[in-house]
């Protein structure tokens, strides 16, 4: 039973969610709590083998599985003379760590949102979609299949467009929708002729043979600018990044915080394409200094835009982007010096395994801080700040976790923020100082919008309209408790998680060779 | 709004013929061009079809959503779980167990051009009627979905 | 470079697709624009797999064995799907715009804008 | 500004697709093992004459549960957009 759950982990860990979803509609008939209840087993399930795949991943290495074969680890036919002809799940450390960090968030926001949105309508649509999307992300997180990634996406993309529209609000929800579906089709689009022009050149849809092949020619060039342009926009980097505010602030809270999660699936795939893919074939410099820059400008450009903002919604997604931008930063210095061994020993591994990290802390305090705007949003009906005041009186635990929330996302000591910002400091100082300056600037610009942020929600005396007003029912306290935990885990203790999970991730993502012969075998 | 006489004993006389057409392109496969979702789209037209030629309150109780989306889910959940029938015996996910294997759509095929055997190709034919239920419900209830949004707002104006 | 004709019609048709995104002002027409492009991308898969002289990969009453590549074909019929999913949606999302704003017309839809 | 940026983007793209006729050969494809593959085992392997079918349900079968889901997905996400709202759920934010 053991060597089964093993071997098949990551086949279940998209048919548990898959089934999920298929049976949701039929299970919402009976009873919200027996829904309720589907929904959580099954969230729980695929949260457990996400763990288990993960620590099998860590302890053993790359796993992989192939669909439709005989033998699920048999990843090339013996009479094919060496090329893999089915879908391939490959899941190195970098899939399951952004795997964990998917099924985490999603747990977390399950408990959240089934008090949350108790009083809408349509919910067995809601949450089939809720499992449709955690579905696509562990697609697209674990597959080894460049269509098969495009699928995943289409999949990820649709559901959330769903979700994004699902209070329609008036039609402003929808037209948020509207916006990020239309960008995310073309998007989606734009990625299959650049996997069409791979395919027509090197008649493989695998990435390891794929990249086993590159040849780096200007096809393949412009198949790299396609990608890096449309997963750019998906992750809400800066020259496309005019749908996230949008999206982020018309979506339920709780979906909001798996959209984050769903933009750095989306920049996970960048960064496979761009390491994976292309490694030490492309010149790394060049593409390393585009990440670089697309970094410090979503840093910069989403921290300006975020300062005035009315809405607390609309201003912490101009922060997401803002965070973004640190994620960039850190890995787009890791890919500049690729290839070059003293210079990543002595501080491009450091820049990877910080913006890796702060991949993982950015879902976890971002997911922390959209979920407290949630629960004040459930008690009080407004996102807006300027009708905001006194709360901290009657909402002490939904101040502390947006307390701790604000402080991790400015890179405040005890929490996960600093640990992931220190490195990325340190490592691109050793790069550039201007960008090590600037990273700084914009993490005290973030602390001081939060410092305003938390002043006119919970600071002043009680107003009198919300007299009345209660704390978070406690479900969703504990939702916002598990992520809360982990930013204090993390912060207290950063070396543990970035030796054991981090590290190996960032070893994982800048080893093209490793990743090509545990599909292909030998090297 | 229901259109002339003429137009609905037309459609209702195409259904059945979109029906068999439809199934014939699901059943056939694995044989012939088409497949599920070809076959799937072709009685979905049928439905079409009638759903343009009748009103919307005439089709909503002829083809019902409920039905339609159950059957949606039903197509599914036997792809999915064809698909996991392999996991059971021991082998990956989506292997064609019942290719070769002398049983249900088990007769093995050699190389090269053939006439075509109807009992061939193991889990594919199954596959393909899944998916052809699948899309025949999907499609049909996106249509009365958009039909229904459409026809509140004459109501409410 | 005449015989590399349908990879131009992929480009014109995709550019054609996307300047009608880019310049129309009515939702259904943009959704029009999103379908050509997905033609567009649909053409450059089938494309790819196209071997001068080749047959459809069939081999019930095949005359010979002379085939074009099968993975296209079957990239393009899975895109399809997608590409009619996508549009369903988009044009339920456009019902929706229509019944709350009274307009489809997206110099009006700019409520968000703040 | 905007216009100016949607213009170079579009310039961009444009250089790129056109590219694409200039450096591709049609017809005469560069690699094709695993076509080859299909058409010489696929017959065999799952009993299909349809080599496309075979590609798509067995090769390639986890696409097209992919493409089933996503299907699935639009119709829910259709049920959701026309869904019998509730009173208390109509609410203008600021």
């Amino acid at each position: 039973m053991n060597g089964f759950l093993m071997t098949n982990a990551p086949a279940l860990l998209i048919m548990l969610p898959l089934i999920g979803a298929f049976a949701t509609p039929f299970i919402g008939r009976v009873s919200p709590r027996v829904r309720s209840a589907w929904v959580l087993l099954i969230m729980t399930l695929t949260t457990l083998t996400a763990l288990l795949l993960a620590s099998d991943v860590f302890l053993n290495g790359t796993q992989i599985y192939v669909f439709g074969a005989a033998n699920p680890d048999l990843a090339i036919p013996l009479d094919s003379g060496g090329i893999p002809i089915r879908i391939i799940f490959t899941v190195d450390a970098m899939s399951a760590l952004m795997q964990v960090i998917g099924a985490i968030t999603g747990f977390a926001v399950l408990l959240y949102s089934i008090s949350a949105d108790r009083i809408h309508s349509g919910l067995e649509s809601f949450y089939t979609l809720f499992l449709l999307m955690i579905a696509g992300i562990m697609g697209m997180v674990s597959t080894g299949d460049l269509f098969n990634f495009f699928v995943f996406l289409e999949i990820l993309s649709i559901s959330s467009a769903g979700l994004i529209a699902y209070r329609i609000d008036g039609g402003l929800a929808v037209e948020a929708a509207l916006k990020y579906f239309i960008l995310s089709t073309i998007g989606a689009m734009v990625i299959l002729i650049g996997i069409g022009i791979y395919y027509g050149e090197y008649n493989a849809l695998n990435i390891a043979m794929i990249a086993s092949r590159m040849q780096f020619t200007l096809l393949d060039q412009i198949a790299l600018v396609l990608i890096i342009a449309a997963l750019a926009m998906k992750c809400g980097s800066v020259p496309m990044h005019f749908w996230t505010p949008d999206a982020y602030s018309m979506a339920p809270s709780s979906i909001t915080a798996m959209l984050v999660v769903a933009s750095q699936a989306s920049l996970y795939g960048l960064f496979r394409v761009v390491f994976t893919l292309y490694n030490v074939t492309l010149n790394a410099m060049t593409v390393g200094w585009i990440i670089i820059i697309l970094g410090v400008l979503s840093m910069v450009v989403g921290v300006t835009m975020a300062i005035p903002q009315k809405n607390v919604k609309r201003l912490m997604a101009y922060h997401a982007i803002s965070q973004t931008g640190y994620m960039l930063l850190g890995v787009g210095v890791g890919l500049a010096v690729l290839g070059n061994q003293p210079l990543m020993e002595s501080f491009g591994y450091i820049a990877m395994e910080g913006g890796i990290f702060h991949i993982i802390n950015h879902a976890m305090y971002k997911g922390l801080l959209f979920l407290t705007a949630g629960a004040i949003f459930f008690r009080i009906g407004t996102y807006n700040l300027n009708k905001m005041g006194g709360l901290g009186h009657s909402m002490k635990y939904t101040m502390i976790f947006f307390i701790i929330g604000a402080l991790a996302i400015a890179g405040i000591p005890p929490f996960n923020g600093f640990a992931s910002k220190l490195m990325i400091y340190e490592s691109v100082f050793a790069f550039n100082p201007v960008l090590a300056v600037i990273a700084m600037v914009v993490s005290i610009l973030t602390l001081a919008s939060f410092v305003k942020v938390f002043h006119s929600i919970f600071m002043g005396p009680k107003l009198p309209e919300y007299e009345t007003v209660q704390e978070a029912p406690v479900p969703m306290l504990i939702g916002m408790g598990v992520l809360a935990a982990i930013v204090i885990l993390f912060g207290l203790f950063p070396q543990p998680v970035v030796d054991g999970l981090i590290a190996p991730a960032a070893h994982a993502l800048a080893d093209q060779s490793g990743y090509i012969a545990a599909v292909l075998g030998g090297a | 709004m229901r259109m002339s006489k003429l137009v609905r004993t037309g459609a209702d006389l195409l259904y059945p013929f979109a029906l068999i057409f439809g199934l014939y392109i699901i059943l056939h496969g694995h044989l012939t061009p088409g497949g599920g979702f070809q076959g799937g789209a072709v009685v979905a037209t049928g439905a079409a079809i009638v759903i343009v030629a009748w009103a919307y309150e005439d089709v909503a109780g002829m083809i019902r959503k409920v039905t339609m989306k159950a059957q949606e889910s039903a197509g599914l959940l036997l792809f999915i779980g064809t698909a996991a029938l392999a996991l059971g015996l021991g082998y990956a996910f989506f292997t064609n167990v019942l290719a070769n294997s002398g049983s249900l759509f088990g007769l093995s095929v050699p190389f090269g051009p053939n006439p075509g055997e109807l009992n061939t190709a193991g889990v594919i034919p199954i596959m393909n009627i899944a998916v052809g239920i699948e899309v025949w419900g999907g499609l049909t209830v996106i249509l009365l979905y958009l039909l229904s949004g459409l026809n509140k707002k004459e109501e409410g104006s | 470079m005449f015989w590399n004709l349908p990879f131009i019609a992929v480009a014109t048709l995709s550019l054609i697709g996307l300047a009608t995104v880019v310049t129309k002002k009515n939702l259904i027409k943009i959704f029009l624009g999103i379908n050509i492009f997905e033609a567009a991308v649909n053409l450059f898969l089938i494309s790819l797999g196209y071997r001068e002289g080749g047959i459809a990969p069939i081999f019930t009453s095949a005359p010979s064995t002379d085939m074009v590549m099968a993975t296209p074909q079957a990239l393009t019929l899975t895109s399809i799907v997608i590409g009619v999913a996508t549009s369903a949606l988009l044009l339920s999302f456009a019902v929706i715009i229509w019944k709350k704003y009274g307009t489809i017309d997206t110099d009006q839809i700019r409520r968000l804008r703040e | 500004m905007k216009r100016g940026l949607v213009v170079l983007t579009f310039v961009i793209l444009a250089g790129g697709l056109l590219l694409i006729p200039a450096l591709l050969d049609f017809g005469m494809p560069a690699f094709s093992d695993m076509d080859d593959y299909f058409l010489k085992n696929g017959q065999e392997q799952t009993a299909a004459n349809n080599i496309v079918t075979a590609v798509v349900f067995d090769y390639r079968g986890f696409d097209t549960l992919g493409e089933s889901v996503v299907l699935f997905t639009a119709v829910v996400g259709v049920g959701l957009m026309f869904r019998r709202m509730l009173k208390e759920e109509e609410y203008e934010d600021e």
